[in-house]
């Protein structure tokens, strides 16, 4: 059990919460959370959306009885969290890099953004981010960015110069990351998308959240939540 | 202090009666990263097939009130890439092993089992949930017919201990018990996870591709444990008792209502580390007690 | 706004197909005075018997995981007095009354429904979950034979709609459905409470006095939800979903699934205005529909 | 839903739980509450310790699972609470009154001896608590009571001197309140007592709650919590 430090409103039905305590995590991963609730019985993924010294801090968005749960989740109240899990976005890359988020994907991208400045192999990092509407989030980007493109309602993938870039994180509907892949093998960029699922145990032993990739039956707690995109969008 | 969690099933001595479910724990490789799991009695295996399966499409979990369905599909590696790939891994553990089979047809239940008693194993458990294609879908464990004929076929085959994992949307579970019981099974595990469904009322549609999906959790812990008081009490065989185990308090209520070892599931999923937790909350438990073994408790209650 | 929510059960016309469930809402009295209840689409009895029943002495409720189980043995006023003192007030309000009936002989079933029959009600439920001490105490639906027995006779004598109430323990659900159909039901409601088990770890007994007892609530949904899809499929007459009901979201599924109408229970102790909440909800719900009538959603998953 | 304005742990487990909001009661009377936990589904019978302006107060104790949960609630947490419930004690006493509480049976006797305070007709009103151990709420009685009585361990019903009284209120354990219950009848004592019992519905439909009495089936909750000590202790 672990202490809720804030559960902030944002716009949207956005909320940031923190959780106090000492964490660590490689960008991509995430953690099992939960609140005491009749209407919670599992665990809940959320990414890691920055590491603090004295906290972890989540970006979500309420889209069910879940999230509704931590919505209501106020400063000092207990949460049960579990991790990290998965295998993150890999460090070790090279040139210019993108990072593509939409919606609640755009969660992994602020964390993954601070982890990669400590890359100094890289040229430059452009973030793209689409949302419905304006929030607050957004701006937190500025301060490690080189370049921020925020789009509203449409599609964020329209706005991406792929020219420009060696390496492209993704995360967001599976579409999204699909268009993305595609310009991707166009321009030969190394391309890593950050997969969601429905999820029991989060570690690989309930099978729940299994995806067929091009080399077989994969799990995305477990084997993801970050693969290649090409070993997800493939033609058989 | 540890000593007096001792329990025995069959020949088997388990460090204590928690034993985890089989699906809800992988091969052990998963919760071996997050503690200790020596520490356990045993461990069932996950569900294997004599070939390798990919599982169901769609949604494969959902959240109901306190539990959850599953529609997995016994996705596995089948029974050889096991033999190679992970039995080794299961058999270097210090506790009880037990391999979870199941089948579409007699014949995959007899192969798989001949297969895997070869090994050695410590125990089978034999999964009579899975619907036999032959029978129009209906699963094994349904019918006292079907039943008898997949236990009596692999009894011929296992030469290890056999245990007989009951379903409880049997038509009538203390028949079926029975069945087993003088087909030669050497125990039985109850419950399997309950047929049930949910609608995706957003869309009007199912959630499950496949229909129906099984409910485990602690939401069927109150009927698993009136099924595993009523098989206990009317068969001579030992009785693993399985459902919605959370806490040591529920492992006591299924001591009490006469189950030998206990197995837990989808607890795992809420808490990784609650098999540690609730061995540690027995050992409290019973150094409180004016008992010397966890075993006195067993079958207390009428 | 509220007429799209009407929908017709055989030849009664509900305000809403929002039904309180037997057992859980009295005579109507209590809650009547906590919220205007004619707002509701009808409400059942409390299970009546030929003759006064004390009920069941020691622990009576206990609480389960998102659920509870009772063991209240139908305490009731018996017939007679009912129809003095009670009847006249259910029949007084402005929504359908149901009178549900138990017995624990064919001969207490029929006494009793063919006196309340004479008082012309608007339906009777007969509860076929009471254990028939003829038959070594086995409930009625458990088995074909006595679900048959108890409804060719009852029928005979009953002149209003008569509804079968199923217990989800029954050995063959399906079957069990299709003989009340045939012996001339004029529906079916399901499910009464899942037989379970409790054991108080404290002083090693068994909590109820009875033994076992009967689980309802939202645990029980998914399962009941099951039952009701399947039997709303399989027979032509209407079927009244029970089980779980806690939400507008989980009388959507009842229906989706196929029930007509559904009963809550459970919930009205969790929230005693339940039932006012969940109508206000659905006319909300419609309201965002692209249909005119709840009707339009019945049984649409297949 | 309404909020808590406090939940004070006292000595030995129990708890003072103050709800916000407007509330009135008859004395004896109860609500039954509920917060939102895995570990809760049913609400919880608890007497009326207190009304202020501003809110209602409960003095708990925790026993068992429900009463940890409420033990665990937090300034400005959500609670269910639904009242006031059931048959109080009589306000149009006369003579000399001795409310006698024991262990948690002690809760309803505060507001009942604020209100009889009203009751000019009352000579006088003497307090016996009994209780395992020394507590912080029971100097609470000091103001309002011409005589308080607290005993520790052992019975309290060995204490009260019940040639004084013409009226008792009593609650707690059902054998010390067949003691008093038997002395009562010996003096000519009309007696009160309040009544617990495992409950669902709080409102006489459920017949959770039975208890037989002289007068046939009753239920605690709606016939009770209270009733004349003749109808609950007799001989057949
Ligand atoms: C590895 C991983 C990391 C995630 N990180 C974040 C994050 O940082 N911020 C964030 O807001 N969300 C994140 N999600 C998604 C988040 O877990 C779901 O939104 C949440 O579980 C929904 O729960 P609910 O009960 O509110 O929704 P439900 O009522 O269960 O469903 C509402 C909607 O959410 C979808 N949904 C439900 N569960 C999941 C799930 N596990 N994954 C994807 N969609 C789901 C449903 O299909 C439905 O459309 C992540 C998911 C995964 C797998
Ligand atoms: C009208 C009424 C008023 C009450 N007022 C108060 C009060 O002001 N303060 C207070 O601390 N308690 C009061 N109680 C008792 C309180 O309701 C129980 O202690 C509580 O429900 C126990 O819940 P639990 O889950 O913690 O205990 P459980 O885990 O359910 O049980 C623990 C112990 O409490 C007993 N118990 C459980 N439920 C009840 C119950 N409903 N009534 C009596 N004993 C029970 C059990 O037999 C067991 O010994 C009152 C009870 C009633 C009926
Ligand atoms: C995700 C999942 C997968 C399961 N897979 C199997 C399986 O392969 N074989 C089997 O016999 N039981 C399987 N079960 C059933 C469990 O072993 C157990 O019997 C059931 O979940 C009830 O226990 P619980 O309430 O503690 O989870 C599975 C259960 C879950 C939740
Ligand atoms: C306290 C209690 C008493 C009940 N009494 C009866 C009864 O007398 N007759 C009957 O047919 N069903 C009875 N039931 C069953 C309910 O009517 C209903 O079928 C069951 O509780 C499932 O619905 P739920 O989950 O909404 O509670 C009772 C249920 C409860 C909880
Ligand atoms: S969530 Fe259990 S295997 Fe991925
Ligand atoms: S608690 Fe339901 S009748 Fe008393």
């Amino acid at each position: 059990m672990a202490i809720i430090s804030f559960n902030q409103p944002l716009k949207n039905d956005f909320f940031l919460l923190k959780i106090s305590g000492k964490y660590k995590a490689d960008m991509g991963q995430f953690f099992m959370i939960r609140k005491d609730s009749q209407s919670m019985f599992l665990n809940r993924p959320m990414s890691v959306y920055d590491i603090k010294k004295d906290g972890i801090i989540f970006l979500y968005q309420v889209v069910g009885k879940g999230t509704s749960v931590l919505a209501s989740c106020k400063k000092g109240d207990e949460i049960s969290i579990y991790g990290p899990y998965g295998h993150g976005f890999p460090l070790n890359v090279k040139g210019s890099i993108a990072l593509v988020g939409g919606g609640t994907g755009i969660a992994p991208l602020f964390y993954a953004l601070k982890q990669l400045r400590k890359n100094k192999k890289l040229k430059f990092i452009h973030v793209y981010l689409g949302l419905q509407k304006k929030n607050e989030f957004e701006s937190n980007f500025n301060d490690y960015t080189d370049s921020l493109i925020v789009h509203y309602g449409g599609f964020i993938t329209d706005y991406i110069q792929y020219e420009k870039y060696n390496v492209i994180f993704s995360c967001g509907p599976l579409k999204m990351l699909e268009k993305i892949d595609r310009q991707a093998k166009n321009h030969g960029i190394e391309h890593y998308v950050s997969l969601e699922g429905r999820m029991a145990c989060g570690i690989g032993a309930c099978l729940a959240c299994a995806i067929q990739t091009k080399n077989g039956n994969k799990h995305i707690c477990k084997d993801g939540p970050v693969f290649k995109g090409e070993e997800i969008f493939y033609y058989e | 202090m540890s000593r007096s969690l001792e329990v025995q099933f069959l020949n088997m001595i388990l460090k204590n009666p928690i034993i985890m479910a089989s699906g809800t724990f992988g091969f052990g490789r998963e919760y071996a990263e997050i503690y200790d799991i020596e520490k356990l009695g045993g461990l069932v295996s996950k569900g294997l097939t004599m070939n390798p399966r990919k599982g169901n499409p769609g949604i494969r979990v959902w959240e109901t009130a306190s539990g959850m369905m599953n529609s997995i599909g016994l996705e596995n590696p089948g029974i050889d890439a096991f033999i190679q790939k992970e039995l080794p891994f299961m058999k270097s553990l210090n506790l009880k092993h037990i391999i979870n089979i199941s089948g579409s047809s007699l014949e995959e239940y007899i192969q798989a089992c001949e297969k895997i008693s070869n090994e050695n194993v410590d125990m089978i458990e034999l999964n009579i949930s899975c619907p036999n294609i032959k029978d129009g879908g209906i699963p094994f464990g349904i019918k006292q017919s079907t039943t008898r004929k997949v236990v009596k076929e692999t009894r011929k085959v296992v030469k290890v201990p056999l245990m007989v994992k009951l379903s409880p949307d049997a038509e009538n579970l203390l028949k079926i018990a029975h069945v087993c019981e003088e087909e030669g099974a050497d125990a039985v595990s109850l419950v399997n996870t309950f047929k049930s469904f949910a609608i995706d009322i957003e869309n009007k549609v199912k959630v499950f591709e496949n229909t129906y999906a099984g409910l485990s959790g602690p939401c069927i812990k109150p009927i698993a444990l009136r099924m595993v008081h009523e098989v206990s009490k009317s068969i001579q065989i030992p009785v693993m008792g399985i459902g919605g185990i959370m806490t040591y308090q529920d492992v006591l209520e299924y001591l009490m209502a006469g189950a030998r070892a206990v197995q837990i599931g989808t607890a795992n999923f809420i808490n990784p580390k609650v098999g540690e937790m609730i061995i540690h909350d027995l050992e409290k438990y019973i150094s409180n007690q004016p008992i010397e073994n966890i075993s006195e408790i067993i079958g207390i209650v009428d």
